[in-house]
């Protein structure tokens, strides 16, 4: 038995209506553990006084919003090679639940600035480069209204994913270079690098952990949904045929 | 008329999202001209009245095309014409619809972009009475240009040489009320001629409009 | 209990707020969403097995 | 008593005279099949008599909204629905005659139906439904039934039908026999001539000599 | 030899089967009318034949580059005159046609006209014109002859003619008589039916299964 | 092919002067940015650079939907599919044609509206350059946009909403290009960038948006 047999919407719809609850109830606790722990248990920091806080929030958020669109990215490719409709669905239920996660990070962001920069927005090139994949998830998510026909909507937003992909690869370098920035580099990564001690790292790993059950639980929700209302759709022409 | 303002307004939402694409453009605006100019706060601080308006301006400008030219090209606009609607309300009626659709939002959403562009805290109250003023009279103004081009194909870039000249006290008047609320100067002229620009567009380009359409349509 | 924050408590709590309410917000227009779907679908189906009976 | 009269009527093009000295009157209950070959310039005149373009010379008189005109586009919306399209024209005409329209032009099945997902037919009775609902007395028509089946046109036929039985006119332009009894105008004889050959002048011409 | 043949096909217009089971063949020489009530899937069959979209089940054959399109609206650009107009697709085409074109198509005292002050037949006219000058050999029409006038549709029915005369085929939807001596296939046999009662499905369907 | 080339060329000159009017618009945003922003000539300068690209990305933006709208609405675009040209040849041709009536024109004329705005003297070759170079990946990447939104009814806004975010790395490489020119300082990383991007789009998008037109027309 091969992977791509969840492909098939049945198949699909019978695995995960037995993992949705459990996903979920997952999610839920562990995000509860990690923001708990992250804002009631674990002291200031130095440079950052109490808004280390916000890192439990801003820094999974924005991890997510990245590793949805790559999801998206994958998901098209999958969609234009296999013609798994299942894989073009996931994409599109994928992209509101990205775009939140983005919005989060630019308004956590934004939040964070306030106190540390003494601006609510800069042009840094993270930031920058984190704005214009707003704008991808909004002209993603637009494409995807705007066509009727789900099939065409499928092609065409999936050709979009792939060469927006590529283009807002193209703009973090661009931003990159255009403007050294204020943000901080990248101090985290999976093997904990020192500048980043143990009370503030095990809460924001439980963070992650819980931003990305969260992520997979509703993809999988609105996945279901978007199936749904596709066959709600066919059996209704279907029904005017007749 | 209400007929036909419902109509325009399911219209414009249907075609895919009427009311969040003129925002969207907008906001592409906000970031394409830091990413030309450079990213430097004081600079950008300087420039945001300006550049706010202009993209408002912009953003009218790209969604004028549909106020008639999509009713022309189906045959609706010679229905209306020999309708009992006088061709004077239902320009009134569609420059409305143009306006909820595009100009609202505008206002409502500008001051976050006022955030993107470093514009000074003291500015943002007359940014948004500035457009709240402004931006029927952009409406209205466009929409008299739509009707001189409604006849051409595809008369976009035209209609927006038109339409620009026109456009040009508002965004003078408008800019310059932000620009000074902004430097907390006192802002008075700036924005009663602005007013009257508005008051006096409302009242007379609805009969122009009227007329060139008729023109067009023979 | 209440962790102190000092002075940029607001901070840390409107960034709180904000992300719990974006969060909330996904999380519950796709339950509705999903919902509302379901229903409508299972309507129609229940109409075909009729006609088709 | 007339509900359309047109007398000595010439009718131009972009400029172009393309008929002159056309005269007919139509009484209510009474249809008009105007015929004649491509470009003859039917369509110029039905739109002069709607009041779309000033005539070139003489006069159109019919009674104040009591005229609607059906083109060869049929104004219809492709993302409205059926049902939100002839909505919209009935308020605009202020009736509410749209279930008895859509009936009478067997567009109950589509009244959900977007526009757009019509078949070519199918949005063709749907741009003539909306004469049933403005209302008016008068229907100016531009080959009503080009891409209509057989038995569409028939329903057509009866609905003109029953506008004359009712009192009201219509002003047909076709290449199709409708079935419907009739006058016929051809309009050949009616073609502009030469000005030499007493045809009429512009206004640009009439100024220069 | 068969220049066109379709077997077995299902065609789907937005997603639903409209029509299933439709098969035929085209020799040279020979030419097929589609009939069938408004709204039955003409169009939509036309499109699929000309392989502007994928059948859902079944096989559309043809030589490659034998098939040439005319659909409801002609792609006549109203900003180039009548000339440039079918100088453009005899270009594409490679083919140096357009004098005769023109002159078949009674278009020769409009050549210098800009398309966009031709009447509603004239253009029609032009847009048949362009299947004279693709050089293919299958014509694909959809009702070809709308707002023509009757000496027009004889002509076209010539036209027709000669094509089948030199070893071409014709595949034609209309709702009028054509005055062509070609078989007829009414469609309304092959209308999609429900899967419970042996309907295709769509892909989506399939899988859900 | 050619003859594709020149039937595009001939509809823009002929539905009122093609090349005239991507310039007057470039020329307008020219003017009204400094009636927005002011007219100090030092902020002017210093956002020159900037600015005369956004306008070149703006006017070329608002003529894109001319490269399939109309052939599709006319159905052109489906004959055009049933022919022996195929469709990515079609597609690369209809952009050439497209950067013909608009992007040169605009290199052509840039350096009389940097008089406009102040730009350094140094800047105006690096100006010519550098929209030489991009202008090209401006029209290649909005045949893309354009190609996605093509059966939508008036596109417009969604395609622009499409087609700026992809316009982005063209659009900073090329500020850069000329605000380093203009400060007399090395140019060449941003200038091999710039003909990077311009050289991959050309070679790729064209089958991208081929396939786009062949999925929309279906
Ligand atoms: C609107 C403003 C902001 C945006 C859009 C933003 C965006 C991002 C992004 C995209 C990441 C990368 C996550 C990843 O790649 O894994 C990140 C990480 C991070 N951000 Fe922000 N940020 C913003 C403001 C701030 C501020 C004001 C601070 C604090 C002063 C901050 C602190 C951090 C930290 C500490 C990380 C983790 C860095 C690492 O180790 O990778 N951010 N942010
Ligand atoms: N600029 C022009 N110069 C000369 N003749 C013109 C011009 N514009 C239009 N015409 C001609 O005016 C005539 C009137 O066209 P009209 O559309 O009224 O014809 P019609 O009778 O409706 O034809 P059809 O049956 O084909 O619809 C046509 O012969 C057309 O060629
Ligand atoms: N989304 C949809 N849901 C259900 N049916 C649809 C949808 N879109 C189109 N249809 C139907 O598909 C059918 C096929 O239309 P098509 O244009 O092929 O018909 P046609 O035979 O060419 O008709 P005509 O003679 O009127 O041109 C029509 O009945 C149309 O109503
Ligand atoms: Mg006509
Ligand atoms: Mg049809």
């Amino acid at each position: 038995m091969s992977i791509w047999e969840y492909a098939n919407p049945k198949k699909f719809m019978q695995t995960t209506g037995f993992l949705l609850p459990w996903v979920s109830g997952l999610a839920g606790l562990t995000l509860a553990v990690g923001l708990i722990w992250g804002y009631f248990f674990t002291p200031d920091a130095d440079k950052f006084a109490s808004t280390v806080k916000i890192i439990y929030l801003h820094v999974p958020a924005a991890m997510m919003a990245i590793s949805a669109w790559t999801m998206m990215l994958v998901t098209s490719l999958i969609w234009l090679i296999r013609r798994h409709h299942v894989s073009a669905l996931a994409a599109k239920a994928a992209a509101p639940v990205g775009l939140v996660f983005t919005v989060i990070g630019l308004v956590t962001g934004a939040i964070w600035g306030q106190p540390m920069w003494g601006t609510w927005w800069a042009w840094d090139p993270r930031l920058t480069a984190f704005l214009i994949l707003a704008l991808f998830y909004l002209g993603y998510i637009a494409l995807w209204a705007a066509v009727e026909n789900p099939d065409t909507a499928a092609d065409l937003t999936s050709v979009l994913a792939i060469v927006g992909s590529v283009f807002a690869f193209l703009s973090r370098y661009a931003v990159l270079f255009w403007n050294q920035g204020l943000h901080q580099g990248a101090s985290l990564s999976l093997d904990k690098e020192e500048n980043v001690a143990d009370v503030y790292w095990f809460p924001l790993l439980v963070c992650i952990t819980g931003f990305v059950l969260l992520f997979v639980a509703l993809v999988l929700a609105r996945t279901r949904t978007e199936i749904r209302a596709r066959r709600l759709q066919a059996l209704i022409a279907r029904e005017r045929v007749a | 008329m209400i007929a036909l303002l419902i109509r325009d307004l399911r219209l414009a939402i249907r075609a895919g999202g009427g009311f969040g694409l003129g925002l969207a453009f907008f906001l592409l605006v906000a970031v394409i001209v830091p990413l030309g100019v450079g990213p430097e706060p004081a600079t950008l601080a300087k420039i945001a009245p300006g550049i706010l308006w202009v993209g408002a301006l912009l953003s009218c400008l790209l969604s004028l095309d549909r106020i008639f030219a999509l009713d022309f090209e189906d045959g609706s606009l010679d229905l209306l014409a020999t309708s009992p609607v006088p061709m004077e309300g239902a320009v009134a009626v569609k420059a409305l619809a143009h306006w909820l659709v595009t100009g609202l939002p505008l206002v409502l959403a500008a001051p976050v972009l006022g955030v993107l562009l470093n514009l000074p805290v003291q500015g943002y109250l007359w940014l948004v009475i500035s457009l709240a003023l402004g931006t029927p009279a952009l409406s209205i103004i466009g929409a008299f240009g739509a009707a001189l081009t409604v006849g051409l194909k595809r008369g976009g870039l035209l209609m927006s040489l038109l339409v620009l000249p026109l456009y040009m006290p508002t965004l003078i008047f408008g800019a310059e009320v932000v620009k000074r609320g902004a430097a907390g100067m006192a802002v008075g002229t700036p924005l009663a001629l602005l007013a009257a620009i508005t008051a006096g567009a409302l009242a007379l380009l609805p009969f122009a409009a009227a007329a060139a359409i008729r023109v067009n349509l023979r | 209990m209440m962790p102190d924050l000092g002075k940029y408590a607001e901070a840390v709590i409107w960034s709180y707020v904000s992300t719990i309410g974006l969060l909330l917000g996904v999380v519950v227009l796709s339950v509705w969403q999903g919902r509302r779907v379901k229903r409508s679908l299972e309507e129609v189906e229940a109409r075909h097995e009729e006609s088709d009976a | 008593m007339t509900l359309l009269s047109v007398q000595d009527l010439a009718v131009a093009r972009a400029g172009v005279p393309v008929l002159q000295g056309v005269g007919f009157a139509l009484e209510p209950g009474r249809a008009l099949v105007l015929r004649g070959p491509n470009g003859i310039g039917k369509t110029t005149l039905l739109r002069t008599v709607a009041g779309l373009q000033p005539p070139l010379a003489g006069h159109v008189e019919a009674a104040p909204d009591s005229v609607t005109y059906a083109a060869h586009s049929d104004g219809v919306k492709s993302t409205l629905t059926v049902a939100e399209n002839l909505t919209f024209w009935a308020q605009v005409f202020g009736t509410d005659a749209v279930a008895t329209a859509m009936a009478r032009m067997n567009l109950r099945d589509l009244a959900d139906r977007r526009a757009a997902n019509l078949s070519a037919g199918q949005k063709r009775r749907l741009g003539l439904a909306r004469l049933l609902v403005s209302g008016r007395a008068v229907w100016v028509m531009d080959e009503p039934t080009a891409s209509l089946d057989v038995d569409s046109v028939q329903l057509f036929g009866a609905v003109v039908r029953d506008l004359l039985a009712a009192g009201g006119a219509a002003l047909i332009a076709t290449h199709i026999d409708l079935g419907l009894e009739a006058e016929v105008l051809d309009l050949t004889p009616f073609k502009a001539r030469k000005v030499s050959q007493g045809g009429v002048r512009s206004a640009f011409d009439e100024a220069f000599t």
